[in-house]
């Protein structure tokens, strides 16, 4: 195996280095930081930050993980949140991913989330690592992973580059998702031009747990080991940070710096899929206090999470982390977004049954260093503290913008040119050449090219997957107890109107989980607009919180977390407004699931509902 | 007609799992003092004359291999 | 009567094995990769999944774990053992079957309800089928072709161990629409489709495949008898 | 420590559906000329100086290929 070790010791700025050079530039625009981001940096520490504490904030500030454009929206939850809709739910916005009660014991978590940008610059591995990263977010919250979803948005079908994307992207959800061993049942393919540049990956995970089992990520009890496990720490995906390494690592250009390093990781759904298995034996003899996966901002988010959840401090001793390349500097370890990681809390006198059950499954793990007295996140390197910060400040007070949010003007005209003027089939033949052009339409026709690369039975649990409305799997084999899922949106509806298209994504939701025989229960979402810098696309944005907060209140369903994705645009032209929402529902017993499709028997009456 | 190799490799610092998964085994199957392995992919191109260094450099670049994550070699051999 | 299904790192289908295993009325018995020992099993099933992570090549690996040593000493007493999908490349990498598994024609993973005739009535895991039967059972494989040379192809049917052939449309370009194949005895048979997933009509398409299950179960008993 | 390269490709007689997919798929990007292409996987190991070759193609004959459907070459080359 390769086993590289840091054979040289790069040039590593301490914190007392940080305070003796106060005047030292910092490349702090080129990784994403405005100026009063960074003057706010400079008070919340007292002094510079360091390369390591300025490439934490970098990451933990970025829009992705802070939602720094989106927060201020999330009044619409809290507002139109009852405590009845509150009932069932065991953890909500702010955890990992949001858990339900369906009854029986049993808690169901689920979440979905984007990999967008990824997924078009690579579309295998970017596809793949979205899987992994939304798994992991199940496993977290100390459940067992039972099905995934994915949700799909390309250019036109015709296009060269969605020939390139669309292949990738299915076949890396198939090769990740099915080598973890997870049926996938359900999604959507939806091709449109404004997703040329900017395909949409979303993939949802379901997981499911004893209700006492529950997992959150909390760094407690002073004393406590953190330990870091999984795959090795690599120079995979980190992206921006590598601004600071080429400046400070080797001073050149051209010598073996950091230039251009990948801000694209690749999976490893085997280690992965042990990594579950590890997870959830950790969790049965109740071995772990708390428990982080590491995705974007890897142990920069994982770190300063677990201790600002927590109730005191945390002390890391940087240097122990396993790292697969040589020379890495503290501020890539601490940003390395390598996947197949995680980070535990773990009571001293667990710490050798922890161990023992990471070497029985082959996972690498390490202690890195533990909960302390006090409110610092201290990281060391080598014996030299070089980062020394509040946590909270990284994890959860990072900016809030108010951005400025205006209605398109074109916004009239959109909606003032009804279908009204388009030509109307008139007569048999015209009707039938309709329909038949609708049928073979990429919108409309069979989505099997894609879902036929998907597993659907692994587990032995699907009861409902293509071409089924909703999907539906077994949760408690003994009583039959399961849970549906299916997500939806129509982009298009959603710029004609973003707080009706919204409701009316959330309404397709709830009538195919509904239709499956299930009840619906909580909803999740991913909501993926243009540039949160466009007046326009916030007024999109803001209006789509509110329509679906609203519509959920409506149906008397609680949003239980989500997924912002800002930024999807090719120069000024945004995607269509994609709120995507999932909703899941539960059935007390799957054998009344109720399948799609016109019943086996003839003389049944055919009965339209609604209006 | 030419014969033409291409070697495409995932990048050093990238994440090469089934290169780390035959280098886990070997020690297993009795191999010892393999220290690394990495995988990748070898094609083998019949092509016409016409077929320039050019060409096959792009070929290599922007089909065989995606250079986010990928280097590639092109080499002509004799047959 | 215990059946044996082997978990490998990367192992998926080992909880459906159990269950069709049960549900054919036999014991299951957990088997573990890094075992030496079969735990006194009559049979053993080789699930399907992705053995550390079909890296290499489907079943390269997993072919030299540890329980491979009893397994391949029990297959060549006469035990009757199944690899299904991954359990099937694993014999054919270990030398118990003849040929090898590549990826599908069309370099895509397919997961479809597929119908199967089963050719060969005689070896120990199809004796409840009628000759000719055809089953529908689910496939899920992207390196599921099979491929072996002519020669070998003529002997494997000229000597009736193509076991299950697709039917109407060949899903991954296997040489002659072969799904499953058997050693000269009969007793070893690997295929790619997964008849544990087809038990219950609930979760699968039928429970066409329990008669692989009580096949084994009605021929240990014989053996016995 | 030396380095090894071990390039392993499908038999002449088996079917290649992946070489023929990149085949069939370069015309259509514009390139022309290309008659063939093969696709093969390219092993590069780095072993101790005590590895012999007796060793190598041991592991490239027994592990890294399957004699039933692939040629293996092997070269020693120079870093
Ligand atoms: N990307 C995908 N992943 C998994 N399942 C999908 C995906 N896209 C579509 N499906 C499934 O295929 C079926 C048909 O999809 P679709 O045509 O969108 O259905 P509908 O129009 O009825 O919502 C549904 O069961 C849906 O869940």
């Amino acid at each position: 195996m390769s086993q590289a070790q840091p054979q040289t010791q790069p040039h590593v700025e301490t914190v007392a280095h940080a305070e003796a050079t106060p005047e030292e530039p910092q490349p702090y625009t080129e990784l994403g930081l405005k100026d009063d981001e960074y003057a706010r940096i400079r008070s919340i520490l007292g002094r510079r930050p360091t390369e390591a504490e300025l490439a934490m904030y970098s990451v933990m500030w970025s829009e992705h993980c802070s939602y720094k454009s989106s927060k201020v929206h999330w009044r619409h939850w809290k507002e139109n949140t009852t405590e009845e809709m509150r009932a069932k739910m065991l953890a909500g916005i702010g955890e990992n991913a949001g858990v339900v009660d369906i009854g029986d014991g049993w808690a169901v978590t689920f979440k979905i989330e984007s990999h967008n940008h990824p997924s078009y610059v690579e579309p295998y591995q970017g596809a793949a690592t979205g899987v992994g990263g939304i798994v992991r977010d199940i496993i977290a919250m100390g459940a067992r992973p039972l099905a995934l979803l994915d949700s799909l948005r390309f250019g036109a079908a015709e296009a060269i580059d969605t020939k390139r994307v669309l292949p990738g992207v299915a076949a890396g959800i198939s090769g990740y998702g099915n080598c973890l061993g997870l049926p996938n049942i359900g999604g959507e393919v939806v091709f449109d031009t404004t997703y040329q540049g900017n395909p949409l990956v979303n993939a949802m995970c379901v997981g499911a747990m004893r209700a006492e089992d529950l997992h959150l990520a909390h760094a407690s009890g002073t004393g406590n080991k953190v330990i870091l496990f999984g795959a090795r720490t690599g120079l995979d995906g980190i992206g921006g940070v590598s601004v600071l390494a080429s400046e400070t690592f080797t001073g050149e250009e051209s010598g073996s710096g950091r230039k251009k390093l990948p801000s694209v990781q690749v999976g490893d759904p085997f280690t992965e899929k042990v990594l579950i298995e590890c997870c959830l034996e950790l969790f049965r003899e109740e071995l772990v206090v708390g428990i982080q996966d590491l995705g974007g901002a890897g142990l920069s988010c994982a770190t300063s999470e677990l201790a600002s959840a927590g109730d005191g401090g945390m002390r890391v001793e940087l240097d122990r982390v396993p790292l697969r390349a040589e020379g890495m500097t503290p501020a890539e370890v601490l940003s390395s977004e390598s996947q197949e990681r995680m980070c535990a809390v773990v009571r001293p006198e667990d710490l050798d049954a922890f161990l023992r059950v990471c070497a029985k499954w082959d996972v690498l793990a390490t202690e890195i260093g533990e909960v302390t007295e006090g409110e610092r996140l201290e990281i060391s390197w080598h014996g030299e503290t070089v980062v020394d910060v509040p946590p909270r400040s990284l994890a959860h007070e990072g900016p809030e913008y108010h951005r400025p949010i205006q209605r398109p003007a074109a916004q009239d005209a959109l909606q003032a040119d009804s279908p009204g003027r388009l030509p109307r089939p008139s007569g048999a033949t015209e009707l039938r050449e309709t329909v038949l052009r609708m049928a073979a339409s990429p919108n409309l026709c069979s989505r099997s090219w894609v879902t036929d690369q998907y597993d659907r039975y692994v587990r032995g649990g699907t009861v409902l997957a293509q071409p089924a409305d909703t999907g539906m799997i077994m949760v408690d084999e003994r009583t039959g107890r399961g849970v549906a899922a299916a997500t939806d949106c129509n982009g298009r509806y959603v710029k004609l109107d973003p707080y009706t298209g919204t409701q009316l994504a959330l309404a397709e939701a709830y009538r195919n989980v509904a239709t499956g025989g299930a009840t619906p229960l909580a909803v999740t979402n991913c909501l993926n607009f243009g540039s949160a810098e466009d007046p326009g696309v916030m007024w999109q944005f803001e209006q789509a919180v509110r329509g679906l907060a609203e519509g959920c209140a409506e149906l008397g369903i609680p949003v239980t977390g989500g997924n912002v994705s800002f930024y999807n645009q090719t120069g000024d032209t945004a995607v269509l407004p994609t709120p995507v929402v999932g909703v899941l529902g539960v059935l007390d017993d799957v054998r009344r699931r109720i399948p799609t499709g016109i019943g086996g028997e003839p003389g049944e009456t055919l009965l339209l509902l609604g209006d | 007609m030419a014969r033409v190799v291409v070697d495409v490799m995932p990048k050093p610092e990238i994440l090469d799992p089934q290169g780390q998964a035959v280098a886990g085994a070997l020690p297993r199957l009795g191999f010892h003092g393999v220290r690394d392995v990495r995988q990748g992919k070898h094609f083998e191109l019949d092509v016409d004359d016409s077929v320039d260094d050019d060409t096959l450099d792009k070929i290599a670049e922007g089909f065989l291999s995606n250079p986010v994550i990928e280097d590639f070699v092109v080499r002509r051999v004799d047959q | 009567m215990r059946i044996g299904a082997v978990t490998f790192p990367g192992t998926l289908d080992d909880v459906d094995t159990v269950r069709a295993i049960e549900r054919a009325g036999a014991e299951a018995v957990a088997l573990w990769h890094g075992d030496a020992d079969l735990r006194g099993v009559d049979a053993v099933v080789l699930p399907g999944g992705f053995s550390y992570g079909d890296y290499l090549r489907a079943g390269a690996i997993a072919r030299f774990a540890p329980v491979m040593e009893p397994v391949i000493d029990a297959a060549r007493k006469g035990m009757p053992v199944l690899g299904i999908c991954n359990g099937f490349q694993i014999l054919c990498e270990a030398g118990l079957l003849p040929g090898a598994l590549v990826r599908n024609h069309k370099l895509r993973f397919v997961c479809r309800d597929q119908w199967l005739r089963v050719e060969s009535t005689t070896t120990a895991w199809t004796t409840r089928y009628e000759p000719g039967a055809e089953i529908l059972v689910p496939v899920k494989s992207g390196e599921g072709a099979y491929m072996a040379d002519e020669r070998e192809l003529d002997t494997l049917e000229g000597e009736g161990r193509v076991v299950f052939r697709y039917v109407e449309d060949n899903p991954n370009g296997s040489r002659r629409d072969i799904a499953g194949v058997s050693d000269g005895s009969g007793r070893i048979v690997g295929l790619m489709p997964h008849p544990e997933h087809a038990t219950d009509p609930l979760t699968g398409p039928t429970d066409d495949g329990l008669g692989i299950f009580l096949s084994a179960m009605d021929n240990v008993k014989q053996g016995a008898a």
